[in-house]
């Protein structure tokens, strides 16, 4: 952080954050004028449907697209073959990542092999997409069938069918010696556990289950290419990072990166899901092939059974503890499928399985899993929430067997600033046990909740802020106004978190700074919107951007007033020199006037240090001990966001991933048959909640400022979904004293535990 | 989506003839919420749609206490509950109404259209049975009559031959001392299909004690929805207690042949099966005595 | 000197030291220290002159982007850790040239 | 491709005529003939709500009207809400409540709000939750959507009195 940063850390009144205007893009929104990827529609457009593999698992025989080209109107029909060979280049490497694009390029359409039902095999343009639709259904695409496994237990056996016959188990550079599903063997340890476990007077131990859940945003996946005589490759695209669209397209296409162009639109929800690509280069490929912009639409079932599901995982967990509430030792054991292609999210599950607690002795070991599902990909704190059922129900039970309240167990155990994880690094500031505190005074955990059936959870949840590069520009209107381009997709309404930090930088309002999401051409690189860091990192930016904009106003002042710079001086947006002064819009009246250069603005960062967010659930639910039914009668969310730039979207994010993980919780799963076919590709079958399921939820925002962020900021997007299933298997425990152990807990599956337990 | 033609006659004679000299597959749109889904998703197929909206009687909705419900095969569902009458003498049927899909679906679904789909899950149908509703079926041959319980012969099929048409479902006038309710079980509050399902209509004796008649309709527990015959021959002369309830439950659970699919086991759905018909006798009984 | 902990993966290769502390003032410098003392350790630890893919580097318990160019105190604490973040999937810096 | 059908309708009062084929939807006319695209496309089978608009009176997911029907009927989209360069009601409480993230849902929740609150101005936090049923949102949790409903109710009414 540079000097500067200090003026504003710590700081508690602000002009403008805090506060809670109307977004920059609302009025768009509300009256149907924003622009989705789907909305597109250009001159001449072709429709294109995707063919997609009806088994779970099969090698491609042939295809044969004779018949669908024959038809009149459909203008051009690819495949694997048409992609550049990538074998020679298989492993992009990148700070902090790598991918495997040969795996990338597969996934968007199969090479040899189809891995899952809804594989896509091959893709079709035509003139409307019904016309599309009919001849997808003449390409001939002749299979053998192949066994195939969906669960990730049965994925890791020696005998189950292997999905990819070269891979062996990594072990941080370890290759195994034989074909297997597991692709990657992570292991984490912290002290001694055989003495820690020593040392403890109670030790639970459990086993837990978790299905496949979907991110469900409502819009499907969407685009439109177009590639232009001039060779230049426009995408538009419904995702959360442009630049990461542009670089994938660009890498499966074998393209520098400034030959694409990609327009990221409004995005309908992604949660995670919309990081990889899908349909982009398949959409260019067509396009290519067929001289005209191409657009490429999901139906709802191809979202769900070709799009990221979150891991169906398998998790042990054991815990011990000191009569007098003390944690001594920690023990876990994670497996998370991945789907069809390696590279899962393994690593932060074993990051966050244990990152609530001062936990001196510890041991994580986590695998990575093939099985014949869609590639997972990221969903809102990826991992953390599969890892947290877990473990928060088995802090619960030792609270229990204690005879400890389980939010003074938390307290007793909380993480705090110099906590070593289990991974090793040790903790900041963080908000944890001001969470804690905030849940023991809140309304919701002093009220009491009687009646039959009914009981109280609660449970912690923990995720990381990462930083990565961000980009700005700004330029000074002669009215006062800055309009702000940013790099970051807009999925919640960080445009407005974003400006708000411009404006409280140059002591302007909110609504005196325009801010748009710029294409990949028009604003530097920005990291995608995902892992808490919008307004975190771009929102550093912002403020780096309000310094350079205040530095260059101050110089036009300082040559309007004949002075040195250094001698105007700047408090909360005017521009003073001994008696004269200058509001901020004065002073740009004036820079306009007198045709002194414009002022334009340019930041860009790359924050270092990824920070922590915890939040805090607390339920109380009501379970029909005849159907297994539960309803969720009151919900409150605690959560520290740093600085809460607006309070109104920060609750938003609270409540939207308190409902997503009540969801996680009672009903959402992917539900296959004996042949791993998906038999609830569906929003009437797959059961996201209705605002019929679910209570208002109540939220209680903790602020404990960011040390690496000049306002404090925490990123708040992820954390909010992790504590939710722990929370409502809590709750059903106290309820029922039955422990559900497996997502979900469908009514199925508590009535037949509640009838097995009597 | 296939392509097909379309035809919007205006009266039953036009569209039992246009259904009966149809080439290929004729279907029948009423609401269309099960219809257009099945055609998009290639589940059923046509070369022609009639919609039978514009039929006048076809969207009548008539009541009078001596005359009964008339209820055109095309009424969309908001009308039903929305009908004050229809709520006091056939509360099962408002029941029902009010929860196939949300409201944006019971703006256009119709109980007719309910009955043609003959998804053993269909939620209208056990309340029609526990009703004793008579369906009018339209032909070339004139009209014929069929018991809303025989209507269903298998998953998605029925007693409609080519060219035929449900014009009209009737219901009895409301006898005294009666009442019924329609009540599933479904893991959300709404949208869902229902899990299983039950309709139970009573007629009490004078002094509200005594089941005099009884009638129980099930869903989604039997490859069509279900006439619970015997539980509701028992239940003739019992008294209208708690432990009935039960004990009809069993009959009920008995009288049940489900599967497993993703929306619920056969065990779980026999259970439920016996659960529902319980709570709809205990709130039929309810209504009854006012 | 820079203490590194060594990731449990790789213990095989210390024979179960966890903290090594080895000269050097880059993670570069500390990674041939560490060659020095373990052979075999880099190559778990890199691929070519840069981080091995999916690892990134904490030093003092800040995640640096800068991986085998960053900057090491003589008192820091370096941990190996494995990519994280809702971004996780596909992770690149823009800056790369793609092309050869 | 088979013969179109010329189809005579109102949207958002005014008279509107358009080519179809039968199978086409009333969305997809809607938002590809006539260019209409605040209706969304969210599941395609009448699940999600995003795509509700008032049709002859009555809320209905228009991926579930074929466009042919909508001759003689009359069509009320989300474009027709605000009236002359003011937003209604409900579209101002939408945006001053927050109760939009990403915003795809909204264009449905705003129509089907309006069928809710036409038919009943004074409508209970049930009512609202079970009127909004057939509306899907993933990203607010419902809260803050229902408490702007109930917003613009208090709103309406003390404007029509």
């Amino acid at each position: 952080m540079s000097h500067t940063d200090e003026l504003y850390l710590g700081k508690t009144s602000y002009q403008v954050l805090g506060k809670r205007p109307v977004r920059h893009d609302g009025a768009d929104k509300v009256t149907g004028k924003a622009v989705y990827a789907a909305d597109v529609q250009l001159p001449n457009m072709a429709h294109g449907k995707i063919v997609r593999s009806p088994h779970a698992h099969a090698r491609i025989k042939s295809i044969d697209v004779s018949e669908a080209v024959k038809i009149p109107g459909v203008f051009a029909v690819v495949t694997a073959a048409d992609f550049p060979n990538l074998e020679s280049r298989s492993e992009v490497m990148g700070e902090g990542g790598s991918v495997n694009l040969a795996h990338m390029a597969a996934n968007c359409l199969a090479m040899g092999k189809v891995l899952y039902k809804g594989h896509p095999v091959a893709a079709v343009a035509a003139a409307n997409v019904h016309l599309a639709e009919e001849a997808a259904a003449k390409i001939k695409v002749e299979y053998e069938v192949l066994p195939s496994v969906t669960w990730v237990l049965d994925a890791m056996k020696d005998d189950a069918p292997l999905l990819h016959e070269d891979l062996r188990t990594d072990s941080m550079g370890k290759k195994g010696d034989r074909p297997t599903n597991v692709a990657l063997h992570l292991q984490f340890e912290k002290g001694n556990i055989a003495e820690g476990f020593q040392q403890a007077d109670i030790v639970v131990e459990r086993e837990f289950r978790t299905a496949s859940v979907h991110q469900g945003y409502i819009e499907p996946h969407a685009t439109v290419a177009l590639w232009n005589e001039d060779n230049r490759l426009k995408i538009w695209a419904s995702t959360q990072g442009a630049f990461n669209c542009r670089q994938q397209v660009a890498q499966l296409l074998q393209i520098p990166v400034s030959q694409c162009l990609v327009v990221p639109c409004e995005i309908g929800g992604g949660f995670g899901g919309k990081i990889a690509v899908y349909l982009e280069p398949v959409a260019a490929l067509l396009s290519r092939k067929c001289g005209r912009p191409v657009k490429l639409v999901m139906q709802r079932n191809e979202v769900f059974e070709a799009t990221g599901p979150t891991p169906g995982s398998f998790l042990r967990v054991k815990l011990g503890a000191t009569k007098h509430g003390k944690l001594t030792a920690g023990e876990a054991w994670l497996a998370y499928d991945c789907g069809a292609f390696p590279g899962g999210v393994i690593a932060p599950g074993c990051m966050c399985v244990f990152s609530c607690y001062e936990l001196p002795n510890a041991r994580v070991d986590g695998f990575d899993v093939l099985d014949n599902k869609p590639k997972t990909q990221a969903y809102r704190a990826p991992g953390a929430t599969q890892a947290a059922f877990a473990c928060e129900q088995v802090i619960d039970e030792l609270a229990e067997a204690l005879g400890i309240d389980p939010l003074e167990f938390r307290l007793k155990n909380a993480a705090s600033e110099g906590t070593r994880r289990v991974d090793g690094p040790v903790y900041p500031r963080v908000g944890l046990v001001e969470c804690l505190h905030a849940a023991k005074n809140s309304d919701h955990w002093k009220s009491p909740l009687s009646g039959a059936n009914r009981g109280r959870g609660i449970a912690a949840g923990f995720w990381f802020n990462i930083g990565l590069a961000s980009s700005c520009s700004g330029s000074v209107h002669g009215d006062g106004i800055v309009t702000l381009v940013e790099g970051s997709t807009d999925i919640g309404g960080t445009r407005t978190s974003i400006a708000m930090q411009l404006a409280e930088t140059l002591g302007i309002g909110a609504a005196d700074v325009l801010p748009q999401v710029g294409d990949t051409d028009s604003v530097g690189f920005t990291f995608l919107t995902g892992g808490s860091r919008t307004t975190f990192a771009t929102g550093l930016a912002a403020y780096k951007l309000g310094l350079d904009l205040q530095a260059q106003m101050q110089e036009r002042a300082a040559t309007i007033w004949e002075c040195e710079p250094a001698a105007v001086e700047v408090k909360n947006g005017v521009y003073s020199r001994n008696g004269q002064s200058l509001t901020f819009k004065e002073l740009a009246g004036k820079i306009s006037e007198l045709g002194l250069d414009p002022v334009v603005g340019r930041a860009s960062v790359s924050p270092e240090g990824s920070t922590n967010a915890f939040g805090v659930h607390i339920a109380d639910v009501e379970v029909d001990p005849e159907t297994g039914k539960v309803t969720v009668l009151r919900y409150t969310a605690i959560q520290d966001a740093g600085k809460a730039v607006h309070p109104s979207y920060v609750e938003g994010q609270m409540q939207g991933g308190a409902v997503q993980g009540i969801g996680w919780a009672l009903n959402e799963e992917y539900f296959f048959d004996r042949k791993d076919q998906m038999r609830n590709a569906s929003f009437l079958d797959y059961r996201m909640p209705t605002c019929l399921d679910v209570p208002m939820i109540e939220t209680i925002i903790v602020e404990v400022p960011n040390p690496s962020h000049p306002f404090g900021v925490r990123g708040v997007g992820e954390t909010p979904i992790v504590a939710p299933p722990a929370t409502i298997a809590n709750a059903i425990h106290k309820a029922t004293g039955v422990r559900m152990t497996v997502l979900p807990i469908s009514p199925p599956a508590l009535w037949k535990a509640l009838s097995e337990k009597s | 989506m296939s392509n097909f033609d379309y035809a919007a006659p205006t009266s039953l004679a036009q569209a039992t003839a246009l259904l009966e000299g149809a080439h290929g597959t004729a279907r029948v749109l009423a609401g269309g919420t099960d219809l257009i889904v099945q055609l998009r998703e290639h589940l059923r197929d046509a070369d022609l749609v009639v919609n039978i909206k514009k039929i006048p009687e076809l969207m009548e909705l008539s009541y009078g206490s001596q005359l009964g419900l008339r209820l055109g095969a095309s009424v969309p569902c908001y009308r039903i509950y929305e009908h004050a009458e229809i709520l006091v003498a056939y509360p099962a049927l408002a029941d029902a109404a009010r929860i196939v899909g949300g409201w944006q679906i019971q703006s256009r679904a119709s109980v007719g259209g309910n009955l043609c789909n003959s998804s053993p899950a269909a939620d209208t149908i056990p309340a029609l049975i526990a009703l004793g509703a008579q369906c009018v079926i339209a032909g070339p041959q004139g009209l014929r009559e069929v018991p809303a319980e025989s209507f269903c012969t298998a998953p998605g099929r029925n007693v409609l031959h080519k060219g035929e048409i449900l014009a009209t479902i009737v219901f009895a006038p409301p006898v005294p001392f009666s009442g019924s309710a329609y009540e599933r079980f479904i893991p959300r509050n709404e949208m869902d299909i229902a899990v299983a399902g039950a309709g139970s209509w009573v007629k009490l004796s004078a002094d509200g004690t005594t089941i005099e008649q009884a009638r129980i309709g099930l869903a989604a527990v039997a490859p069509t929805p279900l006439f619970a015959a015997e539980a509701s021959q028992w239940l003739a002369g019992k008294s209208a207690t708690d432990k009935t309830f039960e004990r009809a439950g069993e009959f009920a659970r008995k009288a049940a042949s489900p599967i497993s699919d993703m929306r619920g086991t056969a065990e779980f759905r026999r259970h439920l099966a016996g659960v529902l018909t319980r709570r709809t006798l205990a709130k039929a009984v309810e209504r009854a005595r006012g | 000197m820079p203490v590194v902990f060594i990731p449990t993966p790789l213990r095989d290769i210390t024979a179960g030291t966890a903290e090594v502390a080895v000269e050097g003032s880059t993670v570069r410098a500390v990674v041939d220290a560490l060659e020095q003392r373990y052979p075999g350790i880099k190559t778990r630890l890199c691929r070519g002159d840069s981080l091995a893919p999916g690892l990134q580097v904490s030093i003092d318990h800040v995640m640096t982007t800068r991986g085998l160019r960053a900057t090491v105190r003589p008192d820091s604490e370096v941990h190996f850790l494995p990519v994280i973040g809702g971004g996780k999937g596909v992770r690149c810096s823009g800056t790369q040239p793609l092309i050869e | 491709m088979s013969k179109k059908v010329h189809v005579t309708t109102s949207v958002n009062h005014e008279p509107v005529e358009f080519l179809c084929e039968p199978r086409q939807s009333l969305l997809e006319v809607l938002r590809d003939t006539l260019r209409l695209t605040g209706a969304k496309e969210g599941c395609n089978n009448g699940n999600c709500g995003a795509c509700t608009v008032i049709f002859s009176g009555v809320p209905v997911n228009s991926c579930l009207v074929l466009a042919v029907e909508a001759e003689g009927a009359t069509v009320e989209t989300v474009e027709g809400l605000a009236d002359h360069g003011h937003l209604h009601p409900i579209q101002k409480c939408f945006l001053e409540g927050a109760a939009l993230q990403c915003g795809v849902c909204t264009p449905g929740f705003l129509v089907a709000a309006k069928a809710l609150l036409d038919h009943n101005p004074d409508p209970t936090e049930h009512d609202i939750r079970f009127g909004l049923a057939n509306n899907l949102c993933r990203c607010t949790g419902y809260d803050k959507i229902v408490k702007a409903v109930q917003a613009a109710a208090r709103e309406l009414q003390s404007l029509a009195k």
